[in-house]
Parts: C-alpha cells; sequence; structure tokens
C-alpha cells in the first residue's frame, strides 16, 4: 500500500468534527443566527479533554471502557472507507462487512456502557438505540449488497471506485435507490433529525445523546469525537456513491469528494432546519422503508 | 478407534461407578466427573487426529439384533462434531462437580452423573455410528438420558412438564427418523450406512430429515420443547444440551444429506426458509424473556436457525454447481456449530454461575452483578459480545463465512443462487442486529447497574471448578477468532465429504477465504493496538485531573433507588411492541391512579406461540376427537357379545361374499 | 418329558388344594414354578419326544410360547408369595368403595393358578386342533375364579363378562374345528384327522372354500380370547379387576396362547396355498386393534385398565406383524415375546403400587419413584420397554414390524402405524411419568417403607431380560423364532 | 331316512321361533330342554348305522344333559332367586320374530354359498346349524337377565352341535366329547357364577352388572 492509502484515513481523522461545525452553522444562518463558529465542535473535544472526570459509584469498568472501544471501533472503521476513489488503507473483499460489523462493536460498548449507570434515562436511550439499529442494520447490508452487485466487488475501496460515472449512466435508477437507503441509514446511525435530535439532551424522547449523560472530561471527548467520525464515515459512503466523479488525478477527486462531504454536511443543516423529528413510533417505517429501498435496489439488479 | 472406545468406555463405566458409590457424596462426584473427563480426553484423540488430516479410522462388528451391527467410523465430518461435544463435556463435568455439590437437594448427585456421562456417551455413539438401529439406539438414549437430568428436580411441577414435553417431542421426531432410516435402507437385509444410496424420492426423505432432525435441533416450529427443557436442566446440563446435544440433530441432517445424492432444488430453499424463521422467531421470543435460562435457550433456536440457512445455501450452491457458495455456506454453517457450543456453553455455564450466586433465573429481579462477581461477568461479556457476532470473536468469523457465500453469490451476476442469498443477507443482517439487543440486555440488566432483589446483592463468584470451565471457554471463543485463518484449513476434508466437490476446488475456496481472514486478523491487532492507544491517552489526559465519584445523575429525584433502573422487560419493550403480532406478548397493566397513587404494576409475558396457538389446540383436539369412541366400552355385557356377531358377520359377508 | 410338564402343575393342583398350611402351599407353588420351568428349559436342550401318537409335541411356536409362559409363570409364582403374604386374612374394606370382602381360600386360588399353567401348557404342546381348543376352553375355566379372588361385585362383573364372551369366542372357534372338519373329510381324498402335521402334510386335498370359513371363526373364536379390537371388551375388565399376577399371567400368557390357536389356522391356511386370505384380515384387525387401544389409553384414568389396553395395542402390532408376512411373521413374533414379558413386569409392579396407594386411579398415585424406589425404577423401564423405545426388546421388534411394511410399499399402513404408536407414546407417557415423578400426595398416609425383595426381583428379572433382548437376541432364540415364523409362510 | 333328519332339523327351527319369541323365563327354559331332546334324537337320526353303539351313548347323554340336567339347574336358579319370571328384552318380541326370520334367510344363503360337506346328508343341515346358532347369540344379546343369556350359550351349543352331528360325517368322537366337556364346565361355571352373582346382588339380571366401563354419560 502506498502513502496515498493513508490519505483517507487522515482526512476522516482531521475533517470529521468540521462536519459538525458546518452543519451547525447552516442550521444557524437558517434560523437567522449567527452560529458557532466552524470549529467549534474542535474546540469542545479538546476542551473536554482538558477536564477531569466524575463517576457514578453504580459504573465500572465498562462505563470507563465504553468510550475508549467505541472510539478505537470507529477509528479502525475509517481506516476501511476509500474516499473519492482513493482505496482505503485496508481493503479486503469482505472488509464492507467488517465496516458494518464495526458500527455494532462501538454501538454494543456505547449500550453496556449506559447502562452501567443503571439509570433509567440511559437505559431508554439504550433500548431504542438498539432497536433502531437492528431495523437499520438490513438496509445497509442490502443496500451495499446491491452496491457490491453493481459492482462485482465485495470491498469498500473497489465498490466506491467502480460507482463511476458509467455505471450510473447504465444503471442510475439503483444506485439512485440505494443512495437514498443509504441516507436514512446515515440519519438513523448518526442521530440526527427526523430520528433523532442531536441539539437537546434531556428529553425522554432521546435516543443517542440521552446514552452519554453520565459521561465527562476525555470520555466525552472520545464519544463526540467518534460520532464525528461515524458521520464523517457514513458520509463519505454516500458521496462515494453519490458524487461519481473520477478525473484521473487523484488531488482533484479527494478535493471534489470533500467539496460533496461539505455539501452533505450543509444539506443535513437544511434538512434539521426544515424537518422536526418524528415521534419515535414512526421511526421504524422510516428504517423499513429504507430497507424496502434497498430490496428495490436489488431486484432492480436481478430482473 | 481405540482411544474412542476407550472413551465411551470410561464415561458408561464410571457412570456406572458412580452410581454404585451413590451413598458418599465425595466419591460419587469423583468417580463421575473423574471419568467424564478422563473419557472425553480420550475421545478428543482420534477426532484430532482425523481432522487434522488422519485416516478415518473405522470397526465393524456382527450384533445379534436384526438389522443391526456395531459399525462405527470417525471420518471427517464426525470428528468435527466430536470435537465439542467431547470438549464442552469435559469443562461442563468439572463445572457440575461444583455445581451439583452446592446445588445439594439433599439427594446424592449419583443419578445426575450417571445420565450425565451416559448422555455423552451416547452423544459420541450418535455422530460415529453407521448402522441405523445402532444410531437409533444411541439416539434414543441420549435422548432418555437427557430426559432424566431434565427432570432432575422433578418435585417441581414446571420441570416435570418440561420434562414431558421434552420426552414426547424428541420420541414424536424419532418415528420420522424409524420411518427416514428404513426407507433410505429400502429392501436391503441390513440397516448399514455404506448401503445408503441415493434414493428414488430423495425429496420426500430430505423432508422426513428436516422433520425429525430438524426436532431435536430445534428448528421452528419444533422447537417448543427447547425452551423448556433447557431452563429446568442443571446448568451444567443445559450447556450441554444446549451447546452441543441440538446439534446432532444438524450433524444427523448434513449426514443424511450425504446419503441422499443430487436433491431437488427446493431442498436448500426449504432449510433456508426453515433458517430465517428460527432464527428470527427465537432471537425475538429470547428478546422478550425474563428467565435468563429461557433466553438462552431461545438463543439457541436462533443459532440453529444460522446454522441452517448456511447449510442452506451450501446446498443451494451444490445444486447450482457453485463452488463458493457450497463450501462457504456449508463451511459457515459447520463452523458456526463449533462456535455455538464455545459460547452458548459459556453463557449457561455463567447462567448457572448467576442463578446459583443470586438464586434466582428472573432477570428483573438481578442487577450489578459485575462488582459483586467479576470474572463470571467478564467472561459472561465475552460470551454475549461473541454471541452478537461481534468482529474478531469466534461468532463473527461463522457468520462472516455465510455472508461472504451470500455476497459471492449475489454479485455473481446471473447466478442461481442470487435470490436465496439475498434472503440470508437481510436475515442475517436483522438477526445480528436483534442479537445485540438481545445480548446487551441480557449482560447490561444483569451483571450492570445496581442489584435489584438483597440475594443478587449478596452474589458472589463461584468456586474455580465453575471459573475455570467458564474462563477456558471465553478464551476459546478469543482464540478461534483469532486462529480463524489457520482454523478453517481444518474444515476443508470435511467440506469435500459434505459437498462432493473435488479436493483442490474446496482447497482453493479455503485458501481464499484463509486470506480475507488473515486480513481480520490484522485488523484485530490493529483494533487491540487502537483500543491500548486510546486507553493510554485516557490515562494521560486523566492523570492528575480530579476523577471523583458522585451518584449517577439522576435529573433531580430526591431518592434514586434500583427499582428506578430500565428493567429487561421495559429494555425489550420497543422491540416486542414493535413484533407484537409474531410473539403475542400478553400485559398486564395497572397504572398509577389518584393523587398520591399506592400500588401500580406492569408485567408482561411471552409464551411461545406456537405452543400455544398450534400445538395445545392440537393436542387438544385429538384428546377429544379419541375420547368420542369411548362408548364403545359401554358396560353391557350384551353389547359386547353384539360386537363379537357383528364381527364375525361383517368378516364372512366380507370374506366369503368374494369367495 | 411332555407328559411331565403337564402332570407336574396337575398334581400340584390336587396337592395345593389339599395342603392345609398357607406356608407349605406357597413353597409348593414356587416349587412346581421351578420344577416347571426347568423341565420347559430342558426342551430347547433336547428335542422332547411326541406324545400321544403326535398329538401332543413341541415344534417351534410351542416351544417359544412354553418358555414364555413357563417363565412368567415362574416370575409370577416367586412374585405370588409377596402378593399373598400382603393379603390380610379375613374382611379387608374395598378403597373404592369402602364396603367389607373377603377372598376367595388361598387353595382355591393356588389350585385354580396351577390348572391354568396347566391349561396353557396343553396349549402350548397340542399339535392337535381339537385339544388346542379343549386347553384354550381350560384356561378359560381355569382363570375365571382366579379373577374372582377378591370376592366383591366388580370383580364378580369381571368375572362374568370375561365368562360369557369368552365362551361365546370358544364357542365359535369349536364351530371352527367343525368345519375344519369338514374341509379336511371334504370330497377329495380321505378324511384328515385334525393334527397339525397331518393337515399340513394333506394341505392340498383339504376343501378351500370349509377352510377359509374355518380361519374366519377360529379368528373371530380365539380374537375374542386374544383380545383383538372389537372383541376384547372382556379385557380391561378382568385385567383391572384380577389380583396383579393374575393379571400378569392374563396378559403375559393366555393372550399368546389364543394367538397360538390363530397361528395354527393360519398355517394351516399358508400350507393351502391360502396365506394371503389371512393375512388381509390380520393387517385390518391388527390397525384396528391398536386403534382402539388408542382412543382408550389417551386420558386413561385407571393404569390397571391402561395397561390392559395397552394389552389390545399390543396384541394389534403383533398380529399387523403377522398379517405382514415376511420379516413383518418374524417381526410379530418376537414381539410376542418382548411384550409378555414386559407387560408381564409392568403388571407386578402396578400390584406393588396399588398395595402401596391403595388406589388404581392414576391421579392419586405419585412420587413413586421416591415413595417405592425400586418399584418406581421399574415402572418407568417398563413405560419405556412397552412403548418401543431403545435399548428394549421391543424396539427392535416394532421397528422389524414397520421395516416389513415399508419395504412392502403399504405406506398407508405404516403412517398409521407410526401415529398410532404416537398417540399411544404421549397418553402413556403422560400417566406413567406422572405417577412415578413428583412428590408424594399424603392424602393416603403413603409412606415409603422397604420393599420386600420378592415383590420387585420378579419383574426386575423380566424387565432384565427384555432389555437383554433389545441389546442381543440370542442366536438359538432367533433361529427359533425365524422357523415359527417361516412356519406361518 | 335323510327326510326323518329334516323333520328333527325343521322342529329345531320351529322351537328357536318359539324361544324367541316367548315373554316367560319358564317357557324359554322348556322350550330349550325340548330342543335338547330334538338333538338327542337328530344324532340317532343322523347315524349311518343304528347297530354302532356309538349314536345311542351319544344320543343318551345328550337328552340327558340337555333335556334335563340344565333345565333343572336353571329352573331351580330362577326359583331361588325370586326373580320376576319375564323375559325382559331389549328387543320387542315381534322386533326379535323379524329379526329370526331374517337370520333363517341369511343362513339359507351361506349355506347355499358353502359346498354341500356330506353328499349323503341333508342340505338343510348347515342352514339350521348356522340359524340356532344365531339365535342363541341374538338370545344373549338381546335379554336382559343373566339366566337368559345362559339359556343363549345352550342354543348356540345346540346348533353347533346339530353341524357336528349332521354335517361331518366320520369325525373322531373327540368332536362330541368335546361339546359335552364344554356345555358341562361352561354350564357349570356359569351355574356356579350365577349363584355369587344372586349372592351379590340378590337377582340374577345383568343390568346391575355395568360399574366396568370407561364411558360415563
Amino acid at each position: 500500500m502506498s502513502a496515498a492509502a493513508a490519505v483517507p484515513a487522515l482526512l476522516a481523522l482531521a475533517l470529521a468534527p468540521l462536519l459538525l461545525g458546518v452543519t451547525s452553522r447552516t442550521k444557524a444562518v437558517m434560523a437567522g443566527r449567527v452560529g458557532r463558529p466552524l470549529l467549534q465542535p474542535y474546540f469542545d473535544v479538546l476542551k473536554l479533554m482538558r477536564k477531569g472526570a466524575v463517576y457514578s459509584r453504580t459504573t465500572t469498568w465498562v462505563f470507563r471502557a465504553g468510550p475508549v472501544v467505541g472510539l478505537a471501533s470507529m477509528i479502525l472503521a475509517a481506516a476501511l472507507v476509500p474516499f473519492g476513489g482513493v482505496p482505503a488503507l485496508v481493503a479486503f473483499p469482505g472488509d464492507v462487512l467488517l465496516f458494518v460489523y464495526l458500527l455494532a462493536v462501538g454501538r454494543f460498548f456505547t449500550v453496556v456502557a449506559a447502562l452501567d449507570t443503571g439509570s433509567s434515562f440511559e437505559g431508554m436511550g439504550a433500548s431504542r438505540e438498539v432497536t433502531f439499529a437492528a431495523l437499520a442494520e438490513p438496509a445497509l447490508l442490502l443496500g451495499l449488497a446491491a452496491v457490491a452487485r453493481g459492482t462485482g466487488s465485495l470491498s469498500l475501496s473497489t465498490m466506491l471506485a467502480g460507482a463511476t460515472g458509467p455505471v450510473w449512466a447504465e444503471s442510475a435508477p439503483v444506485l439512485a435507490l440505494v443512495a437514498a437507503a443509504l441516507v436514512v441509514v446515515f440519519l438513523a446511525e448518526n442521530g440526527r433529525i427526523p430520528v433523532d435530535d442531536p441539539a437537546t439532551h434531556l428529553e425522554l424522547t432521546m435516543i443517542h445523546e440521552v446514552m452519554v449523560l453520565d459521561h465527562g472530561g476525555p470520555d466525552l471527548a472520545f464519544i463526540l469525537y467518534g460520532a464525528t467520525l461515524k458521520l464523517w464515515l457514513l458520509g463519505a459512503l454516500l458521496v462515494g456513491l453519490a458524487v461519481p466523479i473520477h478525473t484521473g488525478n487523484a488531488w482533484l477527486d479527494v478535493a471534489a469528494a470533500t467539496a460533496g462531504m461539505v455539501a452533505l454536511a450543509v444539506l443535513l443543516g437544511l434538512v434539521e432546519s426544515q424537518m422536526a423529528r418524528l415521534r419515535l413510533v414512526h421511526v421504524p417505517n422510516l428504517m423499513v422503508g429504507a430497507t424496502v429501498l434497498s430490496v428495490l435496489a436489488l431486484l432492480l439488479t436481478v430482473r | 478407534m481405540a482411544a474412542l472406545l476407550l472413551g465411551i468406555g470410561l464415561l458408561v463405566g464410571g457412570g456406572f461407578a458412580a452410581l454404585l458409590a451413590r451413598r458418599s457424596v465425595r466419591w460419587t462426584t469423583f468417580l463421575g466427573v473423574g471419568s467424564a473427563i478422563a473419557g472425553c480426553l480420550a475421545g478428543l484423540i482420534p477426532a484430532g487426529r482425523v481432522l487434522l488430516g488422519g485416516a478415518a479410522p473405522s470397526l465393524r462388528m456382527a450384533w445379534d439384533v436384526p438389522y443391526g451391527a456395531f459399525f462405527v467410523q470417525v471420518d471427517a465430518l464426525s470428528a468435527l462434531f466430536l470435537l465439542p461435544i467431547f470438549g464442552l463435556s469435559a469443562l461442563a463435568a468439572l463445572y457440575g462437580a461444583e455445581y451439583m455439590a452446592a446445588h445439594g437437594d439433599g439427594r446424592a448427585p449419583a443419578t445426575t452423573c450417571f445420565f450425565f456421562n451416559l448422555l455423552v456417551a451416547s452423544m459420541a455413539l450418535v455422530v460415529v455410528a453407521r448402522n441405523a438401529v445402532l444410531f437409533l439406539v444411541a439416539w434414543e438414549l441420549m435422548a432418555l438420558a437427557s430426559f432424566f437430568l431434565v427432570t432432575h428436580e422433578d418435585d417441581d411441577e414446571r420441570v416435570r412438564d418440561a420434562g414431558w414435553t421434552y420426552l414426547i417431542a424428541t420420541h414424536l421426531g424419532t418415528a420420522w427418523l424409524l420411518a427416514l432410516f428404513i426407507l433410505l435402507g429400502r429392501g436391503a437385509d441390513s440397516l448399514d450406512f455404506d448401503r445408503f444410496g441415493p434414493a428414488s424420492g430423495a425429496g420426500l426423505l430430505f423432508l422426513l430429515a428436516v422433520v425429525g432432525f430438524g426436532t431435536k435441533a430445534g428448528f421452528v416450529p419444533f422447537h417448543v420443547w427447547l425452551p423448556e427443557a433447557h431452563p429446568a436442566a442443571p446448568s451444567h446440563v443445559s450447556a450441554v444440551m444446549s451447546g452441543v446435544m441440538i446439534t446432532t440433530g444438524l450433524y444427523g441432517l448434513v449426514r443424511t444429506v450425504t446419503f441422499l445424492g443430487p436433491l431437488p432444488v427446493w431442498a436448500g430453499w426449504v432449510l433456508i426458509a426453515v433458517g430465517v424463521t428460527s432464527g428470527a422467531l427465537g432471537v425475538l421470543l429470547a428478546i422478550a424473556q425474563h428467565d435468563l435460562k429461557r433466553l438462552l435457550a431461545y438463543s439457541s433456536v436462533e443459532n440453529v436457525g444460522i446454522v441452517a440457512l448456511g447449510l442452506g445455501l451450501g446446498l443451494v450452491g451444490v445444486q447450482a454447481g457453485s463452488a463458493p457458495l457450497a463450501v462457504l455456506g456449508f463451511g459457515g454453517g459447520l463452523l458456526h456449530v463449533v462456535n455455538h457450543a464455545l459460547f452458548k456453553g459459556l453463557l449457561f455455564l455463567g447462567a448457572g454461575a448467576v442463578v446459583r450466586a443470586a438464586g434466582t433465573r428472573d432477570i428483573d429481579a438481578l442487577g450489578g452483578l459485575l462488582k459483586r462477581m467479576p470474572r463470571t461477568g467478564l467472561a459472561f461479556l465475552v460470551g454475549a459480545a461473541a454471541i452478537s457476532g461481534l468482529p474478531f470473536l469466534n461468532g463473527f468469523v461463522g457468520e462472516l463465512l455465510i455472508y461472504m457465500g451470500a455476497l459471492g453469490a449475489a454479485t455473481s451476476p446471473g447466478s442461481a443462487g442470487t435470490v436465496p442469498a439475498l434472503v440470508v443477507i437481510a436475515a442475517l443482517a436483522l438477526m445480528g442486529g436483534l442479537a445485540v439487543a438481545c445480548f446487551t440486555k441480557a449482560f447490561g440488566v444483569i451483571f450492570l447497574g445496581e442489584p435489584r432483589s438483597e440475594h443478587a446483592a449478596r452474589a458472589r463468584d463461584p468456586g474455580l471448578a465453575m471459573q475455570i470451565p467458564m474462563q477456558i471457554l471465553a478464551a476459546a471463543c478469543l482464540l478461534v477468532g483469532v486462529c480463524s485463518p489457520v482454523l478453517i484449513g481444518l474444515l476443508a476434508p470435511v467440506l469435500v465429504q459434505v459437498t462432493g466437490l473435488p479436493i483442490d476446488a474446496v482447497q482453493a475456496e479455503v485458501t481464499r477465504m484463509a486470506h480475507t481472514l488473515g486480513w481480520l486478523v490484522a485488523c484485530a491487532a490493529g483494533f487491540l493496538g487502537l483500543v491500548a492507544l486510546t486507553a493510554g491517552l485516557r490515562r494521560s489526559l486523566l492523570s492528575g485531573r480530579s476523577v471523583t465519584a458522585a451518584v449517577t445523575w439522576d435529573c433531580g429525584y430526591a431518592q434514586p433507588s434500583p427499582r428506578m433502573q430500565y428493567t429487561g422487560s421495559s429494555f425489550a419493550q420497543p422491540l416486542t411492541e414493535l413484533f407484537e403480532p409474531l410473539l403475542g406478548t400478553r400485559r398486564r397493566l395497572s397504572p398509577p391512579e389518584g393523587f398520591f397513587p399506592s400500588a401500580a404494576a406492569f408485567a408482561s409475558e411471552t409464551a411461545d406461540p406456537f405452543r400455544e396457538h398450534l400445538y395445545r389446540p392440537a393436542f387438544a383436539g385429538i384428546e377429544r376427537s379419541l375420547s368420542a369412541f369411548r362408548w364403545l366400552q359401554h358396560g353391557r355385557v350384551q353389547l359386547y357379545v353384539l360386537y363379537i356377531a357383528l364381527t364375525l358377520l361383517a368378516v364372512l359377508l366380507w370374506r366369503l361374499g368374494e369367495a | 418329558m411332555i407328559a411331565a410338564l403337564l402332570l407336574i402343575p396337575v398334581l400340584g393342583a390336587v396337592v395345593a388344594y389339599a395342603l392345609r398350611s398357607n406356608a407349605h402351599r406357597r413353597a409348593m407353588l414356587v416349587a412346581v414354578a421351578f420344577a416347571h420351568a426347568a423341565v420347559a428349559g430342558g426342551t430347547w436342550a433336547s428335542e422332547p419326544s411326541p406324545w400321544w401318537g403326535g398329538w401332543l409335541a413341541l415344534d417351534a411356536p410351542g416351544r417359544l410360547f412354553l418358555s414364555v409362559t413357563s417363565a412368567l409363570f415362574l416370575a409370577a409364582a416367586l412374585y405370588g408369595v409377596a402378593a399373598l403374604r400382603r393379603e390380610l386374612p379375613g374382611e379387608r374394606e374395598d378403597f373404592e368403595e369402602g364396603f367389607l370382602f373377603d377372598n376367595a381360600p388361598e387353595a382355591t386360588f393356588t389350585a385354580c393358578l396351577l390348572l391354568f399353567l396347566a391349561a396353557m401348557t396343553l396349549v402350548t404342546v397340542s399339535q392337535s386342533f381339537v385339544l388346542l381348543w379343549v386347553g384354550i376352553e381350560a384356561t378359560t375355566l381355569a382363570s375365571a375364579p382366579l379373577i374372582y379372588f377378591h370376592r366383591h361385585h366388580r370383580s364378580l362383573e369381571a368375572a362374568w363378562k370375561y365368562l360369557l364372551i369368552c365362551s361365546v369366542g370358544i364357542a365359535l372357534a369349536l364351530l371352527g374345528n367343525f368345519f375344519l372338519a369338514v374341509a379336511a373329510s371334504g370330497g377329495r381324498g380321505a378324511p384328515v384327522p385334525l393334527v397339525l402335521p397331518d393337515l399340513l402334510r394333506a394341505a392340498g386335498t383339504l376343501d378351500v372354500a370349509w377352510l377359509k370359513a374355518a380361519f374366519l371363526l377360529f379368528l373371530v373364536g380365539y380374537g375374542t380370547k386374544m383380545g383383538l379390537a372389537p372383541l376384547h371388551a372382556w379385557l380391561p375388565d378382568a385385567h383391572s379387576e384380577a389380583p396383579s399376577l393374575v393379571s400378569a399371567l392374563l396378559s403375559g400368557a393366555l393372550l399368546n396362547c389364543a394367538l397360538l390357536g390363530i397361528v395354527r389356522a393360519q398355517q394351516v391356511c399358508a400350507a393351502a396355498g391360502q396365506a394371503a386370505f389371512g393375512q388381509e384380515l390380520l393387517v385390518g384387525f391388527g390397525l384396528l386393534s391398536m386403534a382402539v387401544a388408542a382412543v382408550f389409553i389417551a386420558g386413561q384414568a385407571d393404569y390397571k385398565r391402561m395397561l390392559a389396553y395397552s394389552s389390545v395395542e399390543h396384541m394389534g402390532i403383533l398380529t399387523l406383524g403377522i398379517g405382514l408376512g415376511g420379516g413383518g411373521t418374524f417381526g410379530g413374533m418376537l414381539h410376542a415375546v418382548n411384550h409378555s414379558l414386559t407387560k408381564a413386569a409392568l403388571f407386578l409392579v402396578a400390584g406393588n403400587i396399588l398395595a402401596e396407594y391403595r388406589s388404581k386411579s392414576t391421579a392419586d398415585v405419585r412420587g413413586v419413584l421416591r415413595v417405592l424406589p425400586v418399584s418406581g425404577m421399574l415402572w418407568v423401564a417398563g413405560f419405556l420397554a412397552i412403548t418401543g423405545t431403545p435399548p428394549f426388546g421391543s424396539f427392535l421388534s416394532e421397528l422389524t414390524i414397520l421395516k416389513a411394511a415399508l419395504d412392502q410399499g403399504r405406506t398407508g399402513v405404516a403412517v398409521a402405524y407410526l401415529a398410532l404408536l404416537g398417540v399411544i407414546f404421549v397418553g402413556m407417557a403422560t400417566a406413567v411419568l406422572g405417577m412415578a415423578q413428583g412428590a408424594p400426595r399424603d392424602a393416603r398416609g403413603v409412606r415409603g417403607r422397604r420393599e420386600p425383595l420378592l415383590s420387585v426381583v420378579p419383574a426386575g428379572a423380566l424387565i432384565a431380560v427384555v432389555l437383554l433382548l433389545g441389546v442381543y437376541v440370542p442366536p438359538v432364540v432367533h433361529s427359533v423364532i425365524a422357523e415359527a415364523a417361516r412356519a406361518l409362510g | 331316512m335323510s327326510d326323518g333328519v329334516d323333520a328333527v332339523l325343521i322342529c329345531i327351527v320351529l322351537t328357536s321361533f318359539v324361544l324367541v319369541g316367548a315373554s316367560r323365563l319358564g317357557t324359554c327354559i322348556r322350550v330349550v330342554a325340548l330342543q335338547g331332546v330334538l338333538l338327542g334324537v337328530l344324532t340317532l337320526a343322523a347315524a349311518e348305522s343304528v347297530l354302532s353303539l356309538r349314536a345311542p351313548l351319544l344320543a343318551l347323554t345328550i337328552v340327558g344333559l340337555k333335556g334335563a340336567a340344565f333345565p333343572w339347574l336353571l329352573s331351580r336358579a330362577v326359583r331361588d332367586a325370586d326373580v320376576r319370571r319375564e323375559i325382559e328384552p331389549f328387543v320387542g318380541y315381534k322386533v326379535s320374530l323379524l329379526l329370526a326370520t331374517l337370520a333363517l334367510a341369511a343362513s339359507l344363503w351361506l349355506g347355499a354359498r358353502l359346498p354341500r360337506p356330506n353328499p349323503a346328508m341333508s342340505a338343510l343341515v348347515v342352514p339350521v346349524a348356522l340359524f340356532t346358532i344365531q339365535v342363541g347369540l341374538f338370545i344373549i344379546i338381546s335379554r336382559k337377565k343373566a339366566l337368559t343369556q345362559v339359556l343363549g350359550y345352550l342354543v348356540m351349543e345346540n346348533g353347533i352341535y346339530a353341524f357336528g352331528v349332521g354335517a361331518v360325517e366320520g369325525t373322531p368322537m373327540l368332536l362330541e366329547l368335546a361339546v359335552l366337556l364344554d356345555l358341562l364346565v361352561a354350564v357349570f361355571v356359569m351355574g356356579i357364577t350365577l349363584f355369587h352373582i344372586r349372592r351379590e346382588f340378590n337377582h340374577i339380571d345383568t343390568d346391575q352388572l355395568v360399574a366396568l366401563r370407561d364411558w360415563v354419560r
């Protein structure tokens, strides 16, 4: 693997928080406010890293392990995702499955960490997290399967590299459907509106945010950073699929992809400022809808 | 072969010895458990040798029963199943030594030791038998031994019911097998396996096998005995039953497939359908349970479903003549059999430790055990992560193989296996997500938070005899995950035998898969590195900063109490509500009322839908229709003589009328 | 040798009637049983010479059933010592309706028991149809008083029904004998004496129509005695009311004797080339019996009646086997042996349970395994054996019969067979296990006491033999059964 | 010769009809006795040679037993157990007679189907025998009293015996002996049982004997 292969991972590590900044700025603008600086997420993470920590007497090492494992799995996942046509650091047939299941690892530990506090709020959040994730997983995997079928590869790098203009030309509806499904997964996995509302923390209707109520200091920093990474990675999948720009020049491609990411962040901001979050009982329908989209995509490829 | 027979002999002999030494608990335990462990170790030798490429030893002796012959053979397939059987049983026996002793319900554990050894011996015999009569005898012995183990605490009404349900289910299942084997050996005057050739009506025979063996394996809807029996048994027995005994059903199915030759196209579909239903319903029902051991039992149904998915894909592959699909499907399925033995055994042993320490199986009465029994907790966590199929543990590897097979079929355009493959992918994805939900619930509610009852608060880690097996199994889960590139090589001979593909084709697939797994291991190393890194970072950040302890953030409630915690039922509520139509969960709610509500209660219960809506009515119906004929025995002697007269008339008219 | 077989029990009966002391009489009973068993065992060693010009001789089926009968009688006699000890002298209370009743004098009982043995021996050794018939008639008359041992109205009713129904059956069988005589004296050729070898030799000359009619009458007549549905009506009553050791003999030995009658008839038919004629009927009766048994076993409230119906079931099974022919016949004969031993053991154990719990109701009995450990164990083992569970012998025989059915491609028969076996298993399992397991209800003052050796050893031995037959069928037994099966064509 | 036999056989049929139609216990017993005597006559009539000692002996025993002993035994039983003298049938007399006629027809049909056993002997033997047997069975089935069942059994035996004497030529003595033995012990034991029944229930109706059954309304 060449040095270039490290680029996607490094970009992810470096720029992930920026997306959050862009999104919140977009929302602020839409709301007619000035809003926080673009780099605010970086500041938050750094600030939190400098703080001490308060642990509930109920908690055990699991609580402390949660953020660590979560972040580690995200970083590893970052090594699997290509960016702008540049293959990922680690690419092998089947890495797509590893990627999906790494998300599961992160979830597993976040959830048990939340349960470790014995707080009913965090239990509630945990329960919802696993529920919706279980529903999101088929959508994600089937969507990826559709891409794999379209590109005849089982490795993310080649799959996304394969999603080029020509492919779009011939099977636009498939990729479009998959992209749509992935958008839903993207929103759900990252706990964004309309599935979840990252802005509030103590509503009984919260999912992701309420799980980390008891975390503070570096732990919270890890969680925050991990969340932005997740946002970036799923975004990268989406962009890699939806922005099939492949000039010969790697730098241009990367630049284009980055632009695409920013655009995605802005889009996300727009969505969040336009939509309200769904009632929880309706969220499953959204997930099932996404799964249906993936299945449709597959049927299109199978016929 | 000698070693195997020695092992079986040791097991049986030790069992009888334990019976004879009934009087003294110490001697019973020593003889029973000692012989069990020794026998298992002896039995492992030939299994290991064969898997490492040794020749398959076999022994054929005359046996003076109709159609019978004492014909046993350890080929690769047998060896693959012998491995978990002996391995897990040895550990369970060791565990049982302490478990039963402390379980002290006044009765010496002699009978338990005896039947445990008998169970292990018969399981081994089942997978090596090469004669239908021998197989069936071993098969029924296995059922009987496990039945007596299940009804160990038979003074409990529920345990008795569980026992009967089990005995009846397994006996009725065997009826199908009788028909299967006789039809296989049709016309022949011997029922040796090597006489069974590609039979006519393979499809019918296949269905017989699916029903007959599926009853033992716990395929939905033949699984009803499973969630009853496994909780009722002592935990080390549950571990063996759930970990390996039910997989003998899968063994039988695979073995039968090797006899049948070319199967109809729908055969693979049937298995996949079974796998989807078993997997999805199994895990959903598992999530809905409050009883820890019931939860684990249902999760066994799920895992059997996963195996069925793999085998089904394999069959489709064989019929479509696609080597990758066949190899990866069967490979994944069989590997998952071994993995399931490891983590399900581990989880049941852990559950046993919990039940013994806290005196209850009710998840909602537990909590905060990780502080009180840290070692058990750690082992259980590993098991939970493994069974959820999280990467770098053994559970993931098996599922990965099946996924790869399915994806491969899905991506190769125009392959016959596309649609089944996609079904499998969707099913596995859903099960994976639900499994995470299920076992975060199990681990989280039991081991984390605050204890919800006095018993739970007083729980302590068990002694070494129960610790060691759990730790070994936990280590094994890790090892299989990490050594997978090597281990998968061992599957090659088995796969050749099962798929009937040429060795080099299988070998090629296996090496391709090993390459992927190699990457996986590399990632595992990277993952460990990253974890260490982040952990180190966290430590260095926290060093010198204030780290204080407080109560859990309680949103300003005056008095947070353990009873305010999220219980298992509430954790599962969104899913149970979502899948209400499938599960038929019953809820009883008496909400708080008035300004000063005195008492409020909420209880939810999820009974087995098939037991409730299929079997209960069916059996009741049969009973009713039978009792409709009771008037025959009317009591009047005149009537009885009338029967005789009518019979005479009937036969005369029938037989002489035509003559 | 045959003379000894017949005379020992007869003389024994006379002496038993004469003897005054119960102790001596019981000792004598056991002694006779042993002697008879010894001689019967001897017949395996040396072929006994025919007697009465070949009217009395021992062929394969005869030897098979003679040995079973003798063994069962030995077991029953030993058990009888313990059982008779349990019978308190004078009036005792009936535990179902609470009235007082007394027993028949033990002298009569023992004498009838021994005559019963003599009669059954006669059946097994007689080659002449007439003697066979006389023997079966004699069994009825000898066993009726045994059923009426407890002198109260229920056992009297049972005895009356037994007597009347079986007499009717026997009468039909007698008519069968006449028909056979007609067939034998038929126009073609000289009259043939009704002795098996002669009949088999001259089978070709028999008049087919009369032969068929004769077979039908034998089937219905002896079938009544054998308990084939719907001719079985006497069986549950007699078995439930008779003392347990009598029930054991009725179920284990007597039914076989009746079967022997049918077997003989079938032998002649087969020799006359009419094997197929009977087989259809036998299959039909077999399945019907199993079905009827299933009806009454499912949810049966009285465990002795349950065992009785199970006898009907097994008579059905082995009739089915014989009806299938070929391997099925072998299975049927083997099953006859397995069933006799198992069922006798079960009845003996049932006697222990009855004596301890003083109730025949399945619902009243709980926790036998705790109260009477040995009996409880035998009870469960017997249940497993009777339902054809490996490693007990009946598994092999039932398997063989199923194989015969499937090999002949008679799927319908096989399916019905398996289904009925399943239903019956469920019915018996719930009853038997419910009795064996759990903790005893203390209502009836049930308290575990040491079980006298003689009350459990006989049953234990029988079960052990069945177990042995399940894992090893000795070649000599195998050959005899095979020979018996061959005789049936 | 043969017409003599026929005459006897017809008489037997008639007695059977009377038996079916009779309403009083005493009558029945007497009719059965009469039938016994008729059988004795039949034995003589059917014998090939009157000179042989066998036939008269047989006839004598038959008459002795069926004509005298059993009827006496039964009527004594009736006297001791002050039973009501009616038959108390389940099936009315007219219906019974109708059924009997049908039975006669059936037995004629059956007799016609079976090859004639003994050319020398009257063709009526087989049908009559079968008919008598059916009547016996019918009486057992359709009458309430235990005593009538014994009667029915006797009639059945009569039928069988008639068949034996009439149809089976040159059969070994054994068969007749068998019949006698059967009658002797069967009726003897039944008599004893009747005695016990009377002691137990103070009457000999069988509608009390329905305690043992698996069916409850």
